[in-house]
């Protein structure tokens, strides 16, 4: 028996021993990033089509620009590269997305910095931070740049339907809003033809975020792949579609329909993308209704009443930051407890 | 204008004043201010040696349920001494304690007998099947007494052992408490030469699972008297009895489990 | 009616006095660690700005403007008179508390007495003045700074918890850590400039 | 006799790759007796037996060698008849150390005198739980509860229904499939006996929907029982085998946090216990073999093996052909709950329901990453709980919060870490928790 023992030890390698379970789904941080950047692959593609080399370099710039600085805090830390997660390439691409075609590279480098360093490593790297990466990298940017991130210039663009077709120097949400303070009238009347248009992305906007269609081909990947549930972007679109719907009902000279609400600006990028971001999002179903319940009414009221035409990135981090209070409001009722919540205690 | 000035802010005064008294006598709660004052008199490390939750706690057992006064490890002679003064009790203090861990094999010397993939800490890896370490009294090395130390008094080695610094040691057992293994103790500081195993095991079982373990042999028992003595197979010091000729007893040691700790080596 | 909203909103959200003012940061990063300690901390400051913004308007109104009982300008007093009435009240809260919660009081420890010198409380009264509030306004203003204080130190509370729980590089951990997740915070927030104007 | 598909349906839970095929259509098959029998008197939870022979003794099969202590105990009994050789501390599977009795097969085989009640029915309900107790019959599924005291619930608590559990989710264990498929007259006839001890008025055979053929041939042999008798057939997926879940789907009642099924007025025995009280009650014969799957891929010719209580996992492996191909892990019971084994030195139990060897290829490590707050194990987790959030408290230490979010109602089925992307060791850190607030309470009590 003592003879056993020593047999074991010396001839075999050393088995693995641990607490159950034994068996795992094979799922891992690494695949999970791999699968959102291929859902942003679609996206991608159009911005291509449509911005031509801007999407390319700042796209390049920023995933380089994360990776880098990712692997430089890193090893400033002493801790081990981690860049093998993808994660901080998913925030460049994210973050690429989120910035106008016309910036500077080197605003862009800015951006992935403060993304990265700031908002992550800093906190200790994945997992740890309470905000998303890549937006506090834009809302940086667009509060330390304000006329480089809002400057969209004239250009015009090989429409999908065939025809050329040009595009106005404005987002679809800034046209409305700088009509709407200085006329107090609605810029255009939304019809079939513009509504294809920013469907597709012949629209002005962030690089990423233009093309509605290509948005929700990703975010069915996702879905497919099981890496987001459907309750965040189901809720945030939701709620933008029902608020925006009652302002319009209620006043359709001052605000745009619901479908012009749902497909301008970075709501496709933001539900799908942005606000699904695991880390920074509840852990419950329930929490995820209620942070995208959360994000849209944010988003709206920042749109209608805010001073900036888009919400979206202020109302995620906005929604990032309560993350921990859902997360503790919506603890569900535990198995074999009694229905009625239980008091927090103390 | 003076006159404006005094009664303005004479009057709000007077008027807070008056109001603050009242609410002060209405609402007043009675507490006993010695608990305040033998809190001060304590070291305020709240490191919970004493069994209560921090210095505050101590004090009102002391005072109010008329606990020990000679918990508090941290406060040596000299705070003892004043507790005792404040509480107007005799009190005589021991020479201070300090951790030790009783084991000396590490990675190098003691092998482990399976691939743990867990949790890094002592009592979750003890809990799966009985720990990795060959030596059922091993140190594991996972260092869950050094985080249960206040003061960053215990490192854990390179080659995987932990090691008490006795200079920075408060004496508050917290380490002893966690230990799965049961194998720090606490030892009279001025001690520096112990017995690093604890391991029962009979001479044969330890020696294929370390290689600096008591085999139980005796020889210490034999050369150093009744500065050792034999629990199973397990020499342990007494540390009553000091040990007259250390050297040869380390010498004789045939497991080199005898050590004698250098201080030097040990800061 | 809308003009009490717009103080509501412009107070907690716009012109947040802990997050755009940078007001009260001291409690804010001292009692952010416990969500119940949060709690008693923000119900304390919410009696204490409400009840001081409205007895020092009734001071300013009535004993240091030139037509107060007086009939002399004592305006100059302004700021030692505040000072005493909120002291008062906080001198009240803090007798209050150790006689009903004792364990909220032990929990608050310093910071209870220090809402005397937590400026927001000054900054809202000596506000009340310079935007020349009415009683019921100042009241009012008085009550939502608090609310705002309130819903940042709660929101704060949370992110505390979670980044209690991370892993920042040692020069980073405690304090310095909060204020970086504070200024994030704050960051967010600026999503609701010019939203009342 | 009815046959239903499950009504109720438990929350969350997981889908492995079950890879039953390995050893389902193996019949059970009988290992001859070893050279050495060791008999742990650590059978379950609860306290320990008391060994009642010294070395030197002769033994036959079915005597009494270890006598219950305390309440929460059973009696262990000698394996087979020969000579006790040593009585000595020996490792367990769960890396405890207990008390264990060597004992040399003889080779006779040679029973005690048995007392056998083959007309249990005319039998008094408290002499069948004293004959249960007697045979040292405890749960053979998973944690060993010990049988008689679930069949002697206190009079307040009335039981109406028993459930049989032959659910058996854990992935590549068959023992509990086989026992339905070659003894299901003997089960049932052993859930009938139970049912009069309970005076259950219900009797539910509960079988996942994986094992058609094990859900007929239980029909069959229940077609004739009187009264409320159900098959139910439950949704293929892990956790349905765990008790709490189990009673959620058959009866639709949540045992309460810290209680027990009788608090529901329910009672869930395995299929395999239940075959042992049949053989104790009918046969008179104690709780001496157990069925166990000797299974994984690198196992020569995986199966189902009776083997006496004691026998070495060396010789079960050897029965089986050994390996082939290098073996990673070795797991004692199922790869979701079972425990991992550093060495082949173990004997069985009367709970070894398997015995799995792994591949390194199928082996994933935990590792040390941080939580990514994917809510995968918020999901997943059958008890309602938020896995992720109580192993960051407990990381932390925060004991006392854990508590505040019912860690202790954690069944530790694995769910939640066989989900986690992050390859947190979810279930260590519910166990850390667990064992850590429970030696407080125990502190706080003397």
């Amino acid at each position: 028996m003592a003879e056993t023992e020593t047999k074991t030890v010396e001839n075999e390698a050393l088995r693995i021993v641990s607490t159950s379970p034994h068996a795992h789904s094979g799922s891992d941080v690494q695949h999970i990033m791999l699968d959102v950047i291929i859902a942003l692959v679609p996206a991608f593609l159009v911005a291509c089509f449509f911005f031509g080399w801007d999407a390319i370099r700042l796209t390049f710039a920023c995933v380089l620009g994360c990776v880098a600085v990712e692997a430089l805090c890193r090893k400033a830390m002493g801790r081990d590269l981690g860049i093998a997660d993808l994660s901080a390439v998913v925030t460049g691409i994210l973050l690429a997305f989120n910035l106008p075609p016309s910036i500077p590279t080197w605003m862009a480098v800015v951006g992935s910095v403060f993304a990265i360093a700031v908002a992550k490593q800093v906190f200790g790297g994945i997992g740890y931070n309470p905000f998303n990466p890549a937006l506090v990298g834009r809302v940086v940017l667009l509060i330390s740049f304000p006329v480089a991130m809002t400057r969209w210039s004239q250009w015009t663009i090989p429409s999908p339907i065939g025809t050329v077709d040009a595009v106005t120097s404005a987002t679809p949400l800034g046209l409305v809003k700088t009509s709407l303070l200085s006329s107090g009238t609605l810029p255009y009347s939304f019809d079939n033809a513009t509504m294809l248009q920013m469907f597709t992305g012949a629209t002005n906007g962030c690089i990423g975020e233009v093309s509605a269609a290509a948005l929700l081909l990703g975010g069915a990947y996702l879905l497919w792949r099981r890496c987001i549930t459907w309750h965040t972007p189901a809720f945030y679109i939701g709620t933008v579609a029902v608020f925006s719907a009652i302002l319009w009902a209620v006043d359709p000279s001052h605000n745009m329909p619901p479908h012009f609400h749902l497909l301008a600006g970075g709501l496709m990028l933001g539900a799908i993308f942005m606000a699904t971001d695991m880390v920074t999002s509840p852990v419950t179903l329930k929490g995820m209704a209620v942070f995208g319940i959360g994000c849209g009414v944010l988003t709206m009221v920042i749109r209608k009443w805010g001073g900036y035409p888009e919400g979206v990135s202020f109302a995620i981090l906005l929604m990032n930051s309560i993350t921990p209070l859902i997360n503790r409001a919506t603890r569900p009722r535990v198995f074999g407890h009694a229905r009625k919540k239980t008091p927090d205690k103390k | 204008m003076i006159v404006a000035t005094t009664v303005a802010i004479g009057g709000m005064g007077l008027v807070c004043g008056v109001a603050l008294a009242m609410a002060a006598r209405f609402l007043a709660v009675h507490e006993d201010p010695r608990v305040e004052e033998l809190t001060e008199i304590l070291p305020g490390a709240n490191c919970g040696g004493c069994g209560f939750a921090g210095c505050g706690e101590y004090a009102k057992a002391i005072i109010v349920d008329g606990a020990e006064v000679t918990l508090c490890a941290p406060g040596g002679a000299e705070i003892l001494d004043n507790i005792a003064a404040f509480m107007g009790v005799e009190a005589e203090a021991g020479e201070k304690h300090v951790a030790i861990v009783l084991c000396g094999g590490d990675n190098a010397k003691a092998p482990r007998r399976f691939d743990y993939n867990g949790v890094a800490d002592c009592n979750a890896a003890h809990a799966v099947d009985g720990g990795d370490k060959k030596c059922n009294h091993g140190c594991l090395g996972y260092g869950s007494c050094a985080r249960a130390c206040p003061v960053e008094a215990i490192e854990i080695t390179g080659t995987g052992i932990a090691v008490v610094h006795p200079e920075l040691c408060i004496g508050c057992r917290k380490c002893v408490k966690t230990c799965p293994r049961f194998i720090i103790e606490m030892v009279p500081e001025s001690q520096a030469t112990h017995v690093f195993c604890s391991s029962k095991d009979k001479g044969p079982i330890v020696k294929k699972a370390c290689q600096v373990g008591c085999i139980g042999c005796r020889l210490c028992v034999k050369f150093g008297g009744e500065s050792f003595e034999m629990d199973g197979f397990l020499a342990r010091r007494n540390y009553e009895t000091p040990i007259e000729d250390e050297d040869t007893v380390i010498d004789k040691c045939p497991g080199d489990c005898i050590v004698r700790q250098e201080k030097s080596a040990a800061g | 009616m809308a003009s009490y909203f717009l103080i509501i909103a412009g107070a907690v959200l716009v012109n947040n006095f802990v997050l755009t003012r940078f007001l009260g940061i001291c409690p804010f990063l001292g009692v952010s660690k416990k969500l119940d300690t949060a709690l008693g901390m923000c119900g304390a400051v919410i009696f204490v700005m409400t009840s001081a913004s409205a007895v020092t308007w009734g001071v300013q109104r009535f004993l240091l403007a030139p037509e107060g009982v007086f009939g002399k300008d004592l305006r100059y007093l302004q700021i030692i008179a505040f000072i005493l009435i909120i002291a008062s009240f906080v001198q009240l809260v803090d007798i209050a508390m150790k006689r009903f919660s004792p364990n909220l009081h032990g929990a608050l420890g310093i910071f209870l007495p220090l809402i005397t010198t937590n400026c927001a409380v000054m900054g809202v009264a000596v506000l009340n003045v310079q935007l020349e509030y009415n009683f019921i306004k100042a009241v009012v203003f008085g009550f939502a700074a608090a609310l705002g204080f309130a819903v940042a130190l709660v929101i704060f509370t949370g992110l505390r918890e979670k980044i209690d729980r991370a892993n920042p590089p040692k020069a980073f951990q405690g304090v310095a850590i909060a204020l970086v997740t504070a200024g994030l915070l704050s960051l967010a927030f600026m999503g609701f400039a010019s939203l009342v104007k | 006799m009815a046959r239903t598909k499950a009504q109720f349906k438990i929350n969350g839970g997981v889908h492995p790759s079950y890879h039953k095929g390995l050893a389902a259509a193996k019949a059970i098959a009988d290992m001859p007796l070893p050279a050495l029998l060791r008999v742990s008197m650590s059978q379950h939870l609860g306290a320990p037996a008391q060994p009642t022979v010294a070395k030197g003794d002769t033994v036959k099969r079915g005597q009494v060698i270890g006598e219950a202590a305390g309440f929460i105990s059973a009696a262990v009994h000698a394996p087979t008849s020969g000579t006790v050789k040593a009585l000595a501390p020996a490792e367990t599977a769960t890396g405890a150390k207990a008390m264990a009795v060597d004992i040399e097969p003889d080779g006779e085989d040679a029973w005690v005198e048995l007392t056998t009640h083959a007309c249990w029915e005319e039998t008094d309900p408290k002499q069948l739980v004293e004959i249960v107790a007697d045979t040292g019959i405890c749960g053979m599924g998973g944690a060993g509860f010990p049988t008689h005291v679930k069949l002697s619930p206190p009079p307040e608590k009335p039981i109406d229904t028993l459930i049989i559990n032959g659910a058996e989710c854990e992935p590549y264990l068959t023992a509990d499939h086989r026992l339905m498929l070659e003894y299901a007259d003997q089960i049932a006839e052993g859930a009938a006996i139970i049912r009069k001890i309970l005076g259950a008025e219900k009797l539910i055979v509960a079988i996942e929907d994986n094992k058609p053929d094990a859900i007929d041939a239980m029909e069959t042999a229940l077609k004739d029982m009187k009264g409320d008798v159900t098959v139910l057939v439950l949704e293929t997926g892990y956790p349905q085998g765990a008790e709490k879940q189990q009673i959620f789907a058959a009866i639709g009642k949540e045992v309460p946090s810290g209680g027990l099924p009788m608090d529901v007025g329910a009672v869930v025995e395995n299929v395999g216990t239940t075959l042992a009280v049949w053989d104790a009650v009918v046969n008179g014969k104690p709780l001496t073999e157990r069925v166990t799957t000797v299974t994984g891929f690198p196992v020569q010719t995986p199966g189902n093996v009776r083997s006496r209580i004691g026998t070495l996992y060396s010789d079960l492996l050897d029965f089986c052909g050994g390996t082939t191909g290098e073996v990673a892990k070795v797991i004692s019971g199922g790869p979701m709950m079972g425990f991992a084994q550093h060495s082949l030195d173990v004997t069985t139990t009367k709970t070894t329901s398997g015995l799995l060897f792994l591949a390194p290829d199928q082996v994933s490590e935990f590792t040390s990453m941080p939580c990514i707050s994917c809510g995968r194990c918020v999901v997943a987790c059958p008890m309602y709980l938020v896995p992720s959030e109580i192993s960051q408290m407990i990381e932390a230490e925060d004991y006392e919060t854990a508590e505040e979010i019912s860690v202790l109602d954690c069944i530790e089925c694995g769910c939640c870490a066989f989900e986690c992307p992050a390859h947190r060791p979810l279930v260590q850190h519910m166990k850390q928790g667990k064992s850590h607030i429970m030696l407080k309470r125990r502190q706080k009590k003397g």
